[in-house]
């Protein structure tokens, strides 16, 4: 496979020219077959790959043209292969087949079902290539065409203003991260006069450190856009008004990961700019605390989630700050596992209550929807981190990493406080679990007319639930144990290591955390069962007892509405008054210089007869007069 | 040798002047469009002298692109007339003054 | 021989020139034109460019004032004879300047007496004898170093015949009738104009109908 | 090295050329009136001379006795003018046009008057000529069936003119010269006929167009404008036309049987091969004369709008094709 890496995003980019230009009309509802069995295709090359992968360093970059050439600029169309494009094609093409499948049965009453099915495929091949690329551009160019799929596909349902304000708001916030983004490429051209990621990685010493901390972060900045970290996280929680697989996908496997993969690429560049790490580690740590904080008060069940997902997404930024890269990617991993799989199964819950989407009008769920709990259950209990299902492993390490950065020499302090936010984050995080598990599946049913038509799922989405289920509860323990040095810590090593840190300790150090931290997921599952389950305290207690604090996480922390007054109303203020600048002092410039032209030309235009042949006799006597210059001339 | 090429020379400079007359002095539109192509006339024939004499294809090259150029101008100087006929049916140049606003 | 078989051909298409230019009917103008035609394409035959003279022939004499006719005949133009002069100062001023421009044209073409020898292009009679004459001779040149202009000549004869096709196209009259609001807006700013500008031009009509 | 017996026989050859032009309309009308009446069951001319053979002589005589009427409001220089533009082009044609190969006749002749190495072209430019007459004694006559006659025609001839060129393009890329006799030669081995056959059929039709015959005479319809461009014309002007018209005809057939059908190349006997050579070419050129007496009497005359959408819509198109399968089969066996 290694000698055709192109064939990976071909199925897919096939798949959507067939049902493309096919689907509306001939295809119907084989669209559905033929995306499957795009990224079916997809996912057995990778694994092709995979086993095929070559061992030199020489052999991991497969230029398939050369795309353009512009002064020193040159740009290739090409493929890095190592070992991180291989895991990161695995997690989206794996996970993306099973959500294909998984809408074929979840989409099937919609009448855009060959448009679902267009852009579906075009997102994952742009996904594909995005973790391909073997440079900037390439990543760039393919960076915005998952934004554009996504645009498309939150604003599936476009009848609807809300989704269509959605994919907006998801479109405009990430082009603010990837006007940073942009820049920093922009500064990495300037500063290397070149846009390979190899090239780039080999001349990092080169540039000094204060260059290499402003690409770091500008890069960061479009991260933050992409993998929705705050003051950048606004899209996600309303990009879930898309079709509840696109959420799976874009949230879960595919789009949000795209800011971890590119910081997790460019580990040089991050490593050599000094303070950049710690901002990420900063701004990691602070979303997983805020999001946590804001998810335990949501209603809407994909609210929920979405904010976990904000959270689990500034996890693995903590990880990367901390230096714990292979764990980023490990969580980045088994999270997308659990989180396609709790996602899934709340489109399952949807789809059986047609699509209500609040959790106070669910309840007692279990016995109608088995398979669906039972999976749910599991998902839920990988997220909250319970030993020894697959997020214990992942985000073990991504604590113990903080921690180990706080305490060890050459390490910063404030990564203890990063640490503590984190170990606060995961009490949240089993809490708001356990309480959206609670409200959804146990108790007395709240609204008997929907929770009389409730019927488990089609089968075809319950298959995709399984696997997850089985790959959330043995990813973590298949892949992560012993903890540091498990399968995906040596297969990744080669390519992802730290020059700076060494994160360990000795095994009571990580014994004794990760004892702490699957006591205080215990604990946050304790509660949510104490207080949704038993009543003892009352949830509606518990809300008033903090009322203030209940309504800020309630309202998010006003964060729309900050960013409506700081920036939309300003902006709208400073365009007034720059309008009012263009329409009366340049408009009256412009205006005085037309009407002095039109006051000299009311006296120049009596020239003109409207008859051709008079302006061809003054053609004429130009021509006999400049000729008669030049022949007295001679 | 150079004799001949001067005769060219001088009857496609005649044949180019009175083109040139014919646009400036003739009011029917149509013989202002011959009288172009009289100018024609005469620059082809120049042409083919300087080609002939100094030993190049250009010159020839241009005689066979100024004649699809006057055929050009011919097919859209004709449609132009009969547009004109079937809108104010005036064909004296002096009378068409709607370039005039 | 060639001396007075060139001084000939120029005369006669000196005295042609003068018929296309003054005489009064635009057909015996456009016969006129005929004949400069023919003797422009006996001097390319004195010359040696016999391809040319052909293509002369077919182009101009065969198609495009055959075409001039064609409209004149259409339009029943020759009706039209007594021409009225509104400026006379242009009749005027145009006999000194095509003077001035027939002295001036003169003397440039004098002024090549003595063509230089480093000016000589590479198709020499011995060339072109080896390439199997002029018309062979063209065609290298045509499809080596003029390719470009060649290609953009045929677009140029592509753009002429759609717009001589869209501007002698009677307003269609279907389409009219299809969409009767849209184009009543179009047809009318159309039609105007054209309403306005035959009143503004209003004259008394000097068309005899012989028929 | 020009001497005196060059002049003799080049004055000769034209002698040739100028009978061939009085004399060839003369038997091809007589023929035309015989074969047409037997394609439509008559016996036709019969009377004058031995079975009505001196029919052509006895219509000649009365023309040449008729009173030359010149129309009044007519332009007379352009009226005069008209039938010698119909005939000059027809006559000039024919010199080009070679009706045999080289003999030995104590010198080396060919026969033909001229060769030249633009010889096709000249035939075509002569042929877009022919749109001069009708144009102009449609308009000298003053008479609206004239006039009408003239549009006719010229529009005919530019549309047709151009589907003939395309025709002929492609025989010149296969013989690689513009020169007929070097055509002709260029058909030893195979007539153009056999990897042109499309080819042919586009310059039968557009010769027969260009001609002003049926099923495309338009310009001359009888029962729509009385007889088109010449209704004013009569006696020995209105003769000349009508030589033309039948010139023209011959300079068609010639050209096909020399463009398509081998020319004088055929079956021959040694020592013969200049009488053989004759013989073959006026065979397949009598032929292609007769072809048109066969159109006329078979088939209808085609509507205007057909005539133009005939040029344009299917004869253009297949031209192109045609050039395109010749440049490809000219590759291919080259």
């Amino acid at each position: 496979m290694s000698e055709a890496p192109w064939l990976i995003p071909l199925s897919p980019l096939i798949a959507f020219a067939i049902n493309g230009s096919l689907g509306p009309r001939y295809l119907k509802r084989a669209t559905g077959i033929v995306g499957s069995l795009g990224i079916l295709a997809s996912f057995l090359l990778t694994i092709g790959l995979w086993l095929d992968l070559p061992k030199e360093d020489s052999q991991r970059e497969y230029i398939l043209y050369r795309w353009l050439e512009s002064g020193s600029l040159r740009i290739d169309i090409g493929f890095t292969l190592d070992e991180l494009t291989v895991v990161m094609l695995l997690v989206v093409t794996g996970v993306s087949f099973l959500i294909h499948v998984y809408s074929n049965a979840y989409m099937d009453h919609d009448n855009s079902f060959a448009r679902f099915f267009t852009w579906l495929p075009l997102f994952v091949f742009s996904m594909i290539m995005l973790v391909m690329a073997n440079n900037f551009l390439s990543l760039f160019v393919f960076w915005e065409m998952v934004g554009v799929c996504s645009y498309f596909l939150i604003g599936f349902w476009h009848n609807r203003d809300s989704a269509n304000n959605a994919a907006m708001k998801a479109f405009i916030t990430n082009r603010v991260g990837d006007f940073g983004f942009a820049a920093g490429i922009f500064l990495i051209f300037w500063n290397f006069g070149t846009v390979n990621y190899s090239e780039v990685h080999g001349a990092i010493g080169t540039i000094t450190n204060g260059a290499a901390t402003t690409i770091a972060l500008l890069l960061f900045i479009g991260a933050m856009g992409k993998s929705a970290q705050f003051p950048l996280h606004i899209w996600l929680p309303d990009a879930m008004e898309g079709p509840t697989p696109v959420s799976a996908l874009i949230h879960a496997a595919t789009m949000v990961t795209a800011g971890i993969f590119m910081v997790g690429r460019n580990i040089p560049i991050f490593e050599a700019g000094g303070v950049s790490l710690i901002v990420i580690g900063g701004i990691g740590a602070f979303t997983a605390l805020f999001a946590a904080t804001i998810a335990v008060t949501q209603t809407d069940i994909k609210r929920v989630l979405a904010y976990s997902t904000v959270s689990q997404l500034g996890l693995m930024f903590l990880a990367l700050g901390s230096g714990a890269y292979v764990a980023a990617l490990f969580h980045l991993a088994t999270h997308a596992f659990f989180k396609a799989l709790l996602f899934l199964g709340s489109g399952s819950v949807i789809h059986s209550m047609q699509n209500e989407q609040n959790m106070h009008e669910y309840g007692g769920l279990k016995s109608k929807l088995p398979w669906t709990y039972a999976t749910y259950v599991i998902g839920g209990l990988a997220l909250s981190a319970i030993f020894p299902l697959a997020g214990f492993w992942s985000k073990d390490e991504i604590l113990a990493g903080a921690f180990f950065r706080g305490a060890s020499s050459n390490g910063d302090v404030l990564f203890l406080l990063f640490w503590i936010m984190g170990l606060t984050a995961s009490l949240l995080t089993a809490f708001y679990t356990f309480r959206m598990i609670h409200l959804t599946f146990h108790g007395m049913p709240r609204n008997r007319a929907l929770y009389d038509h409730a019927h488990e799922s089609p089968w075809l989405m319950i298959l995709p639930l399984v696997l997850l289920a089985v790959l959330s509860i043995a990813a973590g323990i298949g892949l992560g144990f012993p903890p540091e040095h498990g399968i995906i810590h040596d297969y990744l090593h080669h390519v992802i290591h730290s020059k700076h840190f060494e994160l360990t300790g000795d095994s009571t150090i990580i014994v004794s955390l990760a004892i702490i931290s699957t006591a205080i997921a215990l604990i946050g599952v304790m509660a949510a069962s104490s207080i949704y389950q038993r009543g003892r305290p009352r949830p509606e207690a518990m809300g008033k007892l903090f009322p203030a604090l209940y309504t800020l996480s309630y309202k998010k922390y006003y964060v729309d509405e900050l960013v409506e007054i700081l920036v939309i109303k300003s902006s709208k203020a400073a365009g007034f008054v720059l309008w009012a600048i263009d329409a009366k002092l340049v408009d009256g410039m412009v205006n005085l210089l037309g009407w002095l032209i039109k006051a000299f030309s009311s006296i120049g235009r009596r020239v003109q007869t409207g008859q051709v042949q008079n302006y061809v006799l003054i053609m004429a006597t130009g021509l006999v007069v400049s000729l008669g210059i030049i022949m007295v001339m001679q | 040798m150079a004799d001949y090429l001067n005769s060219y020379l001088f009857i496609g400079a005649i044949l180019f002047t009175l083109g040139a007359f014919g646009v400036l002095v003739r009011r029917n539109i149509i013989v202002v469009l011959l009288s172009v192509e009289l100018m024609l006339q005469g620059v082809n024939l120049s042409l083919g002298a300087f080609s002939t004499f100094y030993h190049d294809m250009g010159g020839y090259m241009l005689v066979l692109l100024s004649l699809a150029i006057a055929a050009a101008e011919a097919v859209v100087g004709l449609a132009i007339l009969v547009a004109l006929s079937r809108h104010v049916d005036e064909f004296y140049v002096d009378r068409l003054k709607s370039l005039r606003w | 021989m060639s001396d007075l078989a060139c001084t000939w051909l120029g005369l006669m298409a000196t005295i042609f020139g003068l018929g296309t230019v003054l005489l009064r009917s635009p057909v015996h103008s456009a016969l006129s034109l005929v004949m400069v035609v023919f003797h422009v394409a006996g001097l390319f035959v004195l010359m040696g460019a016999g391809f040319l003279a052909a293509l002369q022939v077919i182009v101009y004499a065969g198609a495009i004032i055959v075409l001039f006719l064609f409209t004149m005949m259409l339009l029943n133009l020759e009706q039209h004879d007594n021409e009225p002069h509104m400026h006379r100062y242009q009749k005027w001023l145009g006999f000194p300047l095509g003077g001035a421009l027939l002295i001036e044209a003169t003397w440039i073409a004098l002024a090549q007496a003595n063509p230089s020898e480093t000016l000589l292009g590479k198709y020499s009679p011995e060339r072109l004898s080896e390439l199997g004459g002029t018309a062979f001779g063209i065609a290298d040149a045509m499809f080596t170093s003029y390719l470009l202009p060649f290609e953009v000549a045929g677009v140029l004869l592509l753009a002429a015949s759609v717009a001589a096709l869209s501007l002698a196209r009677k307003p269609d009259e279907d389409i009219m009738k299809a969409m009767p609001d849209m184009v009543s807006d179009a047809a009318g700013s159309m039609t105007q104009p054209s309403v306005q500008e035959s009143k503004l031009n209003q004259s008394p009509t000097e068309r005899g109908d012989n028929h | 090295m020009v001497d005196g017996w060059d002049i003799v026989i080049l004055a000769i050859k034209g002698l040739v050329v100028l009978a061939l032009l009085a004399l060839a309309p003369m038997i091809f009308v007589l023929a035309e009136r015989k074969i047409l009446g037997r394609i439509q069951a008559r016996v036709g001319p019969n009377r004058v001379g031995p079975r009505g053979y001196l029919q052509t002589f006895a219509d000649a005589m009365k023309l040449g006795a008729k009173e030359d009427l010149i129309p009044p409001g007519g332009d007379k220089l352009i009226f005069w003018l008209a039938p010698l533009f119909m005939a000059v082009p027809a006559a000039t044609s024919l010199s080009v046009l070679p009706i045999g190969p080289e003999v030995e006749i104590g010198r080396t002749i060919g026969l033909w008057v001229t060769d030249l190495n633009v010889g096709v072209l000249l035939i075509l430019a002569m042929g877009s000529l022919a749109a001069y007459g009708p144009v102009m004694s449609g308009w000298s006559s003053n008479s609206k069936y004239a006039h009408f006659g003239a549009l006719r025609s010229s529009a005919q001839v530019i549309s047709y003119e151009i589907s003939l060129g395309l025709a002929v393009l492609a025989v010149l890329m296969y013989a690689g010269s513009f020169s007929l006799v070097d055509i002709v030669n260029s058909q030893k081995q195979m007539w153009h006929i056999v990897p042109q056959i499309l080819g042919f059929f586009i310059f039968a039709a557009s010769a027969v167009a260009e001609t002003n015959r049926p099923p495309f005479d338009l310009p001359e319809a009888e029962t729509e404008i009385v007889a088109g461009y010449h209704v004013e014309y009569s006696g020995m002007r209105w003769a000349m036309f009508f030589l033309a018209e039948y010139a023209n005809m011959f300079v068609a057939s010639m050209l096909v049987t020399i463009l398509y059908l081998g020319g004088w190349n055929g079956w021959t006997i040694p020592g013969l091969e200049g009488i053989m050579g004759v013989m073959w070419t006026l065979l397949k050129a009598f032929f292609f004369i007769f072809v048109y007496f066969w159109l006329r009497a078979v088939l209808p005359r085609l509507r205007y709008d057909q005539l133009m959408g005939f040029c344009w819509k299917i004869l253009l198109p297949a031209g192109v094709l045609n050039l395109f399968l010749v440049a490809i089969l000219r590759t291919i066996w080259s």
